[in-house]
């Protein structure tokens, strides 16, 4: 709890509105109890449902302050606001190399996985072209992808299209346009194709 | 009754006596005879035995269509099972709500393109032929002409869910069975399954279900998407 | 960063050990970080080896201070030393059902929650019995259980005996000694008894 919450709980206090402080108090924790829960980056509207509150500029302070509060504790982890207001929780990039050995679960599990690339590469695909080549035991992945949130479904006449999120999109590092994403995926598969050739 | 003397003919004795001792045929239970062996070995026998007497062969044919029919009435007037046993009381503690902790995962887009491989080789093997499951009930056996009515209702009864699961598939594709059968009571609830086997077997609707929720999925079997296909070029 | 720690930066400054103030917040965000991208319990060999350190009690220490850290900042998360000298970073219990829709994994529904919750009560108890109790959709509950880690099964002769892993006391913070266990476990089902109470 640093300078720029301090000026604020000052003023609060100054005013005797002690409810208020408890109040933003709430929301900081709020706030960063969903960043940290979500692990991925949250936008305004996000957050805003969060506080329960409409006002995206009483959010965005709320969540500035936070970043802030962070920024002063000088520790592992920091706030960032990304493109379009939205709010990431993570750990500091200089800090992953010496913690990573500690991250060995995975994702998902090799199944959901092939579904998932299945469908990232085919994208957009219809659930039934995924099932038809994969097996009928993809109806559940697909659910799982789609509590996960890293696929959304859609329906398009009669039937159902699936595509990636920017969950998706966020997690590996892609872009969210498609076409753009797609192309990535593209190059990356082949150049470890390339690089698999010499080790058969 | 010179012919009392002979032998008892080999058809009263067990096991095809059932098909000749009317008065015994409503106390047993249909699901526990094997027409389809009682009257393959019936012949067997008699070729074997020359026995041939065609008055025995008629009322064998005439038993069998018998319980067959009584089969098929217990599979539609379904009568309620008995209800299950009551479960064992005891004390349900409250559900354990896991805490909540961020996990790094150590997944990357290079596990993603891994497998992807793996995938892509399976498109190509793919022919997407559809293959006929196994029938799901035994075929009828053709010695029963008679029953043809009883096959025609179901037919039409059949035609009717076709044409409800089709309407209702519209959109998604798909419905769940318990959609299909909501607000229905539990006796046609069961009817409706019994003619979505009837449908599957024929490769109408496809059926699967959700191991953790027991939900049944019917999808139109002859379900053609444009928009799939296209993206898959 | 609150009281504890202020009064040994207060400390090592007034003792002009500048360096040492850099490493001992480098320590705590090294801590910080370990126990933020594992999000399970670690030890303190674990820790020790983040901070390239033999000395246990150093490390104990350090830890300890993080854990004042959270403490104080009174936010939304906690920083809890489980038994055996193992520690954790998770969210706060009382934020969990305002945020948990924001988890992007499959949390278990309240079905496998009662099953799971059962069989830690009767532990060990024979599926046979479980599936008695509660029902034959258990079966699918039981999988996933097993599936996450939270329970094992064991033959016993003809039947199949069920009770928790060590996995699972971590995950709750509960004793891995299974009388001990239990009695916190009616702790827990107590308490969650009479927070159900007020909002029915």
């Amino acid at each position: 709890m640093q300078k720029a919450e301090k000026r604020i709980v000052d003023l609060a206090e100054s005013l005797s509105e002690k409810p208020a402080v408890e109040k933003m108090r709430r929301d900081f924790a709020l706030l960063e109890a969903a960043l940290y829960v979500a692990g991925r980056p949250l936008d305004l509207n996000e957050l805003c449902s969060i506080l329960k509150t409409r006002s995206k500029n009483k959010t965005k302070k709320c969540v500035k302050m936070l970043m802030t509060e962070y920024a002063n504790r000088n520790t592992a982890l920091e706030i960032l606001e990304l493109k379009d207001e939205r709010y990431v929780l993570q750990l500091k990039a200089e800090y992953t190399p010496l913690v990573k050995r500690l991250v060995n679960r995975p994702l998902l599990s090799t199944g959901p996985l092939k579904t998932l690339s299945y469908i990232a590469f085919r994208q957009p695909i219809s659930q039934k072209r995924v099932v038809d080549v994969r097996g009928h035991h993809v109806y559940g992945h697909i659910r799982v992808l789609k509590e996960m949130g890293l696929i959304a479904a859609e329906r398009s006449g009669r039937s159902l299209v699936l595509r990636t999120t920017e969950y998706f999109a966020d997690y590996f590092g892609l872009s969210h346009e498609m076409a753009t994403m797609k192309k990535e995926l593209t190059h990356v598969f082949e150049d470890s194709a390339k690089q698999e050739k010499p080790n058969p | 009754m010179a012919s009392a003397v002979i032998s008892r003919p080999f058809y009263l004795r067990p096991p095809w006596n059932i098909l000749f001792e009317f008065h015994k045929l409503e106390k047993l239970t249909p699901w526990n005879i094997n027409i389809a062996y009682l009257l393959a070995s019936f012949l067997e026998e008699m070729e074997k035995t020359g026995q041939t007497d065609f008055r025995a062969s008629g009322v064998a044919l005439d038993s069998s269509a018998l319980i067959y029919l009584m089969k098929s009435k217990l599979l539609l007037k379904l009568e309620e099972p008995p209800p299950p046993p009551k479960p064992p009381q005891d004390f349900l503690p409250p559900p354990l709500f896991l805490p909540l902790r961020h996990e790094l995962t150590s997944t990357t887009i290079k596990h993603l393109l891994e497998v992807l491989d793996d995938v892509l080789k399976g498109e190509k093997l793919i022919h997407l032929e559809k293959t006929v499951a196994e029938p799901i009930l035994p075929e009828p056996s053709e010695i029963l002409p008679q029953l043809d009515a009883f096959l025609v209702e179901i037919e039409l009864q059949m035609e009717r869910l076709y044409s409800f699961l089709s309407e209702k598939v519209k959109g998604a594709g798909i419905v769940e069975f318990s959609t299909v059968t909501k607000g229905v009571a539990r006796l046609d609830a069961i009817r409706t399954f019994i003619l979505l086997l009837f449908l599957a077997q024929d490769g109408r609707v496809s059926l699967w279900q959700n191991e953790e929720t027991e939900e049944i999925y019917v999808t139109i079997g002859d379900l053609r998407i444009a928009e799939g296909g296209k993206a898959d070029s």
